[in-house]
C-alpha cells in the first residue's frame, strides 16, 4: 500500500486524532462508558493502523519490539505496584483508600493509576500480539 | 404466555450458544473451531447482560451523582463481569489462533481429520 | 436478535472463512448494539473495540497465514449434534425458574447490586458505577484480568515470537524465521538431538 | 503486622514475579527468580497452614471492602492444605527445570517460559486461595492459558496439537462454568462463596440451581479429566516439556478436583448434592469406569510418559471415588490422595524426564537396560511405581487402605474388592518398565547413556523420600485431610 497517498495523508491525519481519543477514553472513565481496557485497543489499534499502511519496519521504528515487551510488564507492574503500594500505608492489599490523606481522593487516585496500568498493558499487548502476526507473515 | 414474553430471551441466547457450541465440536476446521468458541462465549455474555437488565433502567452512569436521584439504573455488576470475560475470550482467541498458526507450519494444514492422519502414521 | 441468528447460521454453513470472519465482526457489532439496548454500554463499547476489532484482525491475520477454504467434513456430525441439544435442553429446563427478564426485583438485582448504586459515589468518587466496581470494589479481579491479557501476550511471543533481542539476527529474516520456530523441522525422531547431547555429556 | 497479609503475599509474589522477569530478559536470573519464589510461596504457604490449624480459618478482604461487596480470600484446612501441595511441588519442579529447560527450549525464550510457569502457579495458587466464586474463573484461565502455552513447547510437533486440543477443551469446560455461575448469580445476586452457601438454602429446589449445579460439575469435571471428559490429558502430558509435565501432573488436576471438592461441599452443600442429584452414584459410576479403563489403556502405552498420563487419569478415578463416598473416611482418602499422587506422579515424571534429558525419548524400546546405566533415576521409578501401585510403606499405600476403609464402612465391599483389583493392573503397567529396564540388556548400537545430573537427581529424590515418608509418618497428611474432610462435611474442623 506503499504508494496509496489518500490513506497515507488520511492515516497520517487519523492517527494522532486516534490517540488523543485513546487518552480521552482513558483518563475520562470515571464519569463516562470507557476506561483502561478500551482506551488500550484504541491506542494499539493506531499502531496497527500504521503499521498496515506503512510498513511493519516502520512501524517497528516508531515501536521496537523490545520496548513492546517491556511496556507489557510495566503495566502490570503498575497495577501490583498500587496493591502492593496500599500493603505499605498500611492498608490491605489493593486498598487504595490509604494511598492518600482521605479516603475518597485516595480511592480516586487508586483508581485512576490502576486503570493506567490496564491501559498500558492492554495497548503493548495488543501491538505485540498484531506484530508478531505480521512478522510471521514475511 | 406472559411467562413465554419474559423468557423468550434467555431462549435466542441459548439458540446462539447451542450453534456456537456446534461448531467447536462438530468442525474440524481450526480456525472455524475457535469462531465458534467465540460465538459461544459471546452469547454467554449476552445471558449474564440480560440478567442484569431492569425494565425502565438506564446505563449505570450516575446523573446527579449521590446516587438517591430517582432514576432507576441497571445492575452494573454483571457488566463488569462481563468486561472480565470479553479480555479472557480475546487472550484466549489470540492464543488459540497463535496455535492454528504454528498447526499449519507443522502440518501444512488446519483441517483436524488431516492432522489426526498425520499423527497416526509414524 | 433475529439478526444475530440469521449470521450465527451462516456462519456455520459458508465455508469460505474470509466470509466467516466478516460475519463474525458483523456479529460482534450486533452484539454490541444489543449491549447497549441491555444499558451496559462499558460492555458494548468493549465488544467492539474486541470482537469486532482486534479479533476479526487477528483472525484475518491467521487466515492469511495459513488458508481460508474449509474442507467438507467426512464424518457425519451426529454425536455432536446430540451433545449439543442435551445442553441446550439442560440450559432450557434451567431458565424454566428463572426470574422474568428486566424484573427489578430478581434476586440478582437486590442483593450485592444496590449497595454499588448508592455507594460508589460516596465511597470512590466515581460517577460510572462500572468503572468503581472495576477498579475498586472488584479490583481484584481486574488484576487477574490483566494477567490473563498478559499471559496472552507473553504467550503468543513464545509461539510466534522471532529472535528480536540481539540485533544481530536482523539481516537474515529468512532464517530466523524456520530457526526461531525450532519444530519446523517435521523429523520425528529426535535422535540426532539427543545423540550429540549424550556425547556431549559423556565428554563432561 | 507481615503474617496478617500472606493471604496477599502468597498470589502477589509470583505475580509481580512474572513480569520481573520479563523485564530483566534473562534466563538465569529468571530461573533464580523463580526458584526464590517457588521457596517464598512454600514457606507462605507452610505459615498459612499453621495459622489455620491453629486459630481456624483466615478471612482476608482484598481492596478492604467488606465480602460479599469486595472480594475475599478465605483460607482453611482444605485449601491450606492445596495450597501447601501446589507450592511445595513448585518448589522442588523450579530448581529441576533448569537443566531440562536448557536442553528442551531455545535460549532466548527461557525468560518467556519462566514468566509463563509463574503465571501458571499464580492461576493455580489464586483458583485455590480466594473465597468470590466469579474470581475462580478469572484465575483457572490465568493457569489454563499458561500452560496451553508452556504445554506447545515440547519438542515433538504433537505438542502443538495437544495444547490446542486442550485449548478448545479447557475453554468450553471453562465457558461452562461460567454459566453455572451466571446462574448462580441471577438466584442468589452474590457471588462470594460463603454468601451463596447461606442464600442458596432458599432456592435449592428450583431448576435453575440444578441446571446450574450440572453446568458447574461438567465444566469443572473437563478440567480435572474425569474419565469421559479427559481426552485432552494423555497427549497434553505426554508431549509437554519435563517440567511442564512433572508440575502439571501434580498440581493442575489437583486444583480442578480441589475446586470440585469445594463447589459441591461449601457452596451446593453436600445434603443437596445427595439427595437432588444422583451426583454420588454418577460420580462412583464414573469414577470406577475410569479407573479400570485408563489403566488398561496405559498397558498398552509405549511412550512411558503417556503410560503415566492415562495412570493420572485413573488416579483422578481414585481421588473421585474418596469424594463419592460422602463420608469422612472416603473425604480424608480422596484429599490425603491429592497430596500423596502428588509426590508419587511428581516423583515419576521427574524420573521420566531425566530419562529424557539422557535419551532424549522415553520410548520402552529405547529404556532396554537403564536400570543399570541409570541406576539412581530407575530406583526412583521404581519407588514411584511400587507406591502407584500401592504398596505398604509408601504413601499410595495410605490412600488406598483408606479408600477401601470407606468403601467397607459402607458395607460396599464389591467396591473394596474393585480397588485392589484395579491395583493389579498398575502393577502390570508398573512392571513393564520395570522389566525392560533391569532385565533387558542395553541396545548394542546406541551410544552408553550416564547418570542424570545432580540438579536432576536431588529434587527427583526429595519427593521420592517424601513418598516413604509421608508412607510411613502419616501424621501429618492424614491428620490435616481428616480436619479437611470434616470441615467440608459441615463438621466443624
Amino acid at each position: 500500500m506503499r504508494h496509496h497517498v489518500i490513506l497515507r495523508v488520511v492515516a497520517k491525519l487519523g492517527i494522532p486524532f486516534i490517540m488523543l481519543y485513546a487518552l480521552y477514553v482513558q483518563f475520562h472513565g470515571d464519569f463516562g462508558p470507557g476506561g483502561g481496557f478500551q482506551a488500550g485497543v484504541i491506542f494499539g489499534a493506531a499502531f496497527i493502523l500504521y503499521a498496515l499502511i506503512f510498513g511493519l519496519d516502520n512501524a517497528l521504528k516508531v515501536a521496537p519490539m523490545n520496548v513492546v515487551i517491556t511496556f507489557i510488564s510495566l503495566g502490570l507492574l503498575l497495577f501490583a505496584g498500587v496493591g502492593v503500594a496500599a500493603l505499605f500505608y498500611g492498608g490491605q492489599f489493593l486498598d487504595y483508600g490509604v494511598l492518600a490523606n482521605d479516603f475518597v481522593s485516595g480511592q480516586h487516585l487508586g483508581i485512576l493509576l490502576v486503570e493506567l496500568g490496564v491501559g498500558i498493558t492492554v495497548a503493548a499487548v495488543m501491538i505485540a500480539i498484531f506484530f508478531t502476526f505480521a512478522d510471521r507473515g514475511r | 404466555m406472559d411467562f413465554l414474553v419474559s423468557h423468550y430471551n434467555y431462549w435466542i441466547f441459548i439458540f446462539l450458544m447451542m450453534l456456537g457450541f456446534y461448531v467447536v465440536v462438530a468442525r474440524g476446521n481450526l480456525v472455524k473451531k475457535i469462531i465458534g468458541l467465540n460465538i459461544f462465549q459471546a452469547s454467554v455474555f449476552l445471558l449474564y447482560i440480560s440478567i442484569g437488565k431492569i425494565f425502565g433502567g438506564t446505563a449505570p452512569i450516575l446523573i446527579d451523582g449521590n446516587g438517591t436521584d430517582p432514576v432507576i439504573y441497571s445492575n452494573p455488576l454483571p457488566h463488569v463481569l462481563i468486561l472480565t470475560a470479553i479480555v479472557v475470550g480475546v487472550a484466549t482467541t489470540a492464543l488459540g489462533l497463535s496455535l492454528v498458526v504454528r498447526i499449519n507450519e507443522a502440518y501444512g494444514t488446519i483441517e483436524e481429520d488431516e492432522i489426526s492422519e498425520m499423527d497416526l502414521e509414524p | 436478535m433475529a439478526f444475530l441468528a440469521i449470521i450465527s447460521l451462516a456462519i456455520v454453513r459458508i465455508r469460505n472463512l474470509f466470509a466467516v470472519v466478516m460475519l463474525s465482526g458483523i456479529y460482534s457489532l450486533l452484539m454490541a448494539s444489543i449491549f447497549v439496548i441491555l444499558d451496559a454500554v462499558d460492555v458494548a463499547f468493549t465488544e467492539v473495540a474486541v470482537g469486532a476489532g482486534i479479533s476479526t484482525i487477528l483472525m484475518l491475520g491467521t487466515l492469511a497465514l495459513t488458508t481460508s477454504r474449509e474442507k467438507v467434513p467426512m464424518h457425519t456430525p451426529l454425536l455432536p449434534l446430540i451433545v449439543t441439544f442435551i445442553t441446550g435442553a439442560m440450559l432450557v429446563y434451567g431458565t424454566w425458574d428463572m426470574p422474568a427478564f428486566g424484573d427489578a426485583s430478581a434476586p440478582a438485582n437486590l442483593h450485592v447490586a444496590p449497595y454499588y448504586l448508592e455507594r460508589s459515589m460516596v465511597d470512590t468518587g466515581v460517577p460510572n458505577v462500572v468503572t468503581a466496581v472495576l477498579a475498586s470494589y472488584r479490583g481484584y479481579d481486574t488484576l487477574g484480568e490483566l494477567t490473563v491479557i498478559f499471559t496472552a501476550g507473553i504467550g503468543v511471543l513464545l509461539l510466534l515470537g522471532r529472535r528480536r533481542e540481539t540485533p544481530a539476527n536482523k539481516p537474515e529474516p529468512k532464517v530466523a524465521s524456520n530457526g526461531g520456530s525450532g519444530r519446523s523441522d517435521p523429523g520425528k525422531n529426535p535422535a540426532p538431538n539427543d545423540d550429540s547431547s549424550a556425547a556431549k555429556d559423556g565428554a563432561a | 503486622m507481615i503474617a496478617a497479609h500472606y493471604p496477599a503475599l502468597q498470589i502477589v509474589v509470583p505475580l509481580i514475579a512474572a513480569p520481573l522477569c520479563v523485564l530483566l530478559r534473562r534466563g538465569m536470573l529468571a530461573w533464580l527468580i523463580t526458584v526464590a519464589v517457588s521457596w517464598l510461596a512454600f514457606f507462605i504457604a507452610i505459615q498459612l497452614l499453621q495459622q489455620v490449624m491453629a486459630s481456624g480459618p483466615i478471612s482476608y478482604e482484598l481492596g478492604g471492602w467488606a465480602a460479599p461487596w469486595g472480594i475475599e480470600y478465605r483460607i482453611d484446612s482444605v485449601n491450606a492444605f492445596v495450597l501447601l501441595i501446589v507450592t511445595g511441588i513448585s518448589a522442588v519442579v523450579a530448581p529441576y527445570a533448569r537443566a531440562t529447560v536448557d536442553q528442551e527450549i531455545p535460549e532466548e525464550r527461557h525468560y518467556l517460559f519462566y514468566s509463563a510457569y509463574l503465571l501458571c502457579l499464580t492461576g493455580l495458587l489464586g483458583i485455590v486461595i480466594t473465597g468470590d466464586a466469579f474470581n475462580v474463573f478469572v484465575f483457572l484461565e490465568i493457569s489454563s492459558l499458561s500452560s496451553y502455552v508452556l504445554i506447545s513447547l515440547g519438542k515433538d510437533r504433537k505438542a502443538l496439537t495437544a495444547a490446542y486440543q486442550y485449548l478448545v477443551m479447557g475453554t468450553i469446560g471453562a465457558t461452562f462454568f461460567l454459566i453455572g455461575v451466571g446462574l448462580v448469580y441471577a438466584m442468589t445476586g452474590t457471588l462470594n462463596m460463603a454468601d451463596i452457601a447461606a442464600r442458596l438454602d432458599a432456592v435449592e429446589n428450583t431448576r435453575t440451581v440444578l441446571a446450574a449445579f450440572a453446568f458447574i460439575t461438567v465444566g469443572l469435571g473437563l478440567k480435572l479429566a474425569l474419565f469421559p471428559l479427559h481426552l485432552w490429558l494423555p497427549n497434553a502430558y505426554a508431549y509437554a516439556p519435563s517440567a511442564v509435565t512433572v508440575f502439571l501432573a501434580a498440581t493442575a488436576t489437583k486444583v480442578a478436583i480441589y475446586t470440585m471438592l469445594r463447589f459441591v461441599f461449601t457452596l451446593f452443600g453436600a445434603d443437596f448434592a445427595l439427595d437432588v442429584t444422583l451426583l454420588a452414584e454418577f460420580l462412583m459410576a464414573l469414577a470406577i469406569v475410569g479407573v479400570f479403563a485408563a489403566s488398561i489403556t496405559a498397558i498398552f502405552q509405549n511412550n512411558i510418559k503417556r503410560m503415566l498420563a492415562y495412570s493420572s487419569v485413573a488416579q483422578v478415578g481414585y481421588m473421585v471415588l474418596g469424594v463419592s463416598f460422602f463420608s469422612v473416611t472416603g473425604l480424608t482418602g480422596g484429599i490425603v490422595h491429592l497430596f500423596n499422587h502428588a509426590m508419587m506422579k511428581g516423583a515419576l515424571f521427574m524420573a521420566l524426564g531425566a530419562v529424557f534429558y539422557r535419551l532424549g525419548t522415553v520410548h520402552l524400546d529405547r529404556m532396554r537396560g537403564l536400570g543399570r546405566q541409570m541406576p539412581l533415576t530407575m530406583f526412583a521409578f521404581v519407588i514411584g511405581g511400587f507406591s502407584l501401585i500401592g504398596l505398604p510403606l509408601t504413601v499410595g499405600f495410605i490412600s488406598k487402605w483408606y479408600l477401601i476403609l470407606a468403601a467397607l464402612e459402607r458395607g460396599w465391599w464389591p467396591i473394596a474388592a474393585l480397588v485392589l483389583l484395579s491395583s493389579l493392573l498398575a502393577v502390570a503397567y508398573v512392571w513393564r518398565v520395570i522389566e525392560v529396564a533391569y532385565f533387558r540388556d542395553p541396545p548394542a548400537n546406541h551410544p552408553k547413556v550416564t547418570e542424570a545430573p545432580l540438579s536432576l537427581l536431588v529434587p527427583m529424590w526429595v519427593l521420592v523420600l517424601a513418598n516413604i515418608y509421608f508412607g510411613v509418618d502419616t501424621s501429618l497428611t492424614i491428620g490435616v485431610a481428616e480436619s479437611a474432610a470434616k470441615s467440608l462435611l459441615g463438621m466443624g474442623g
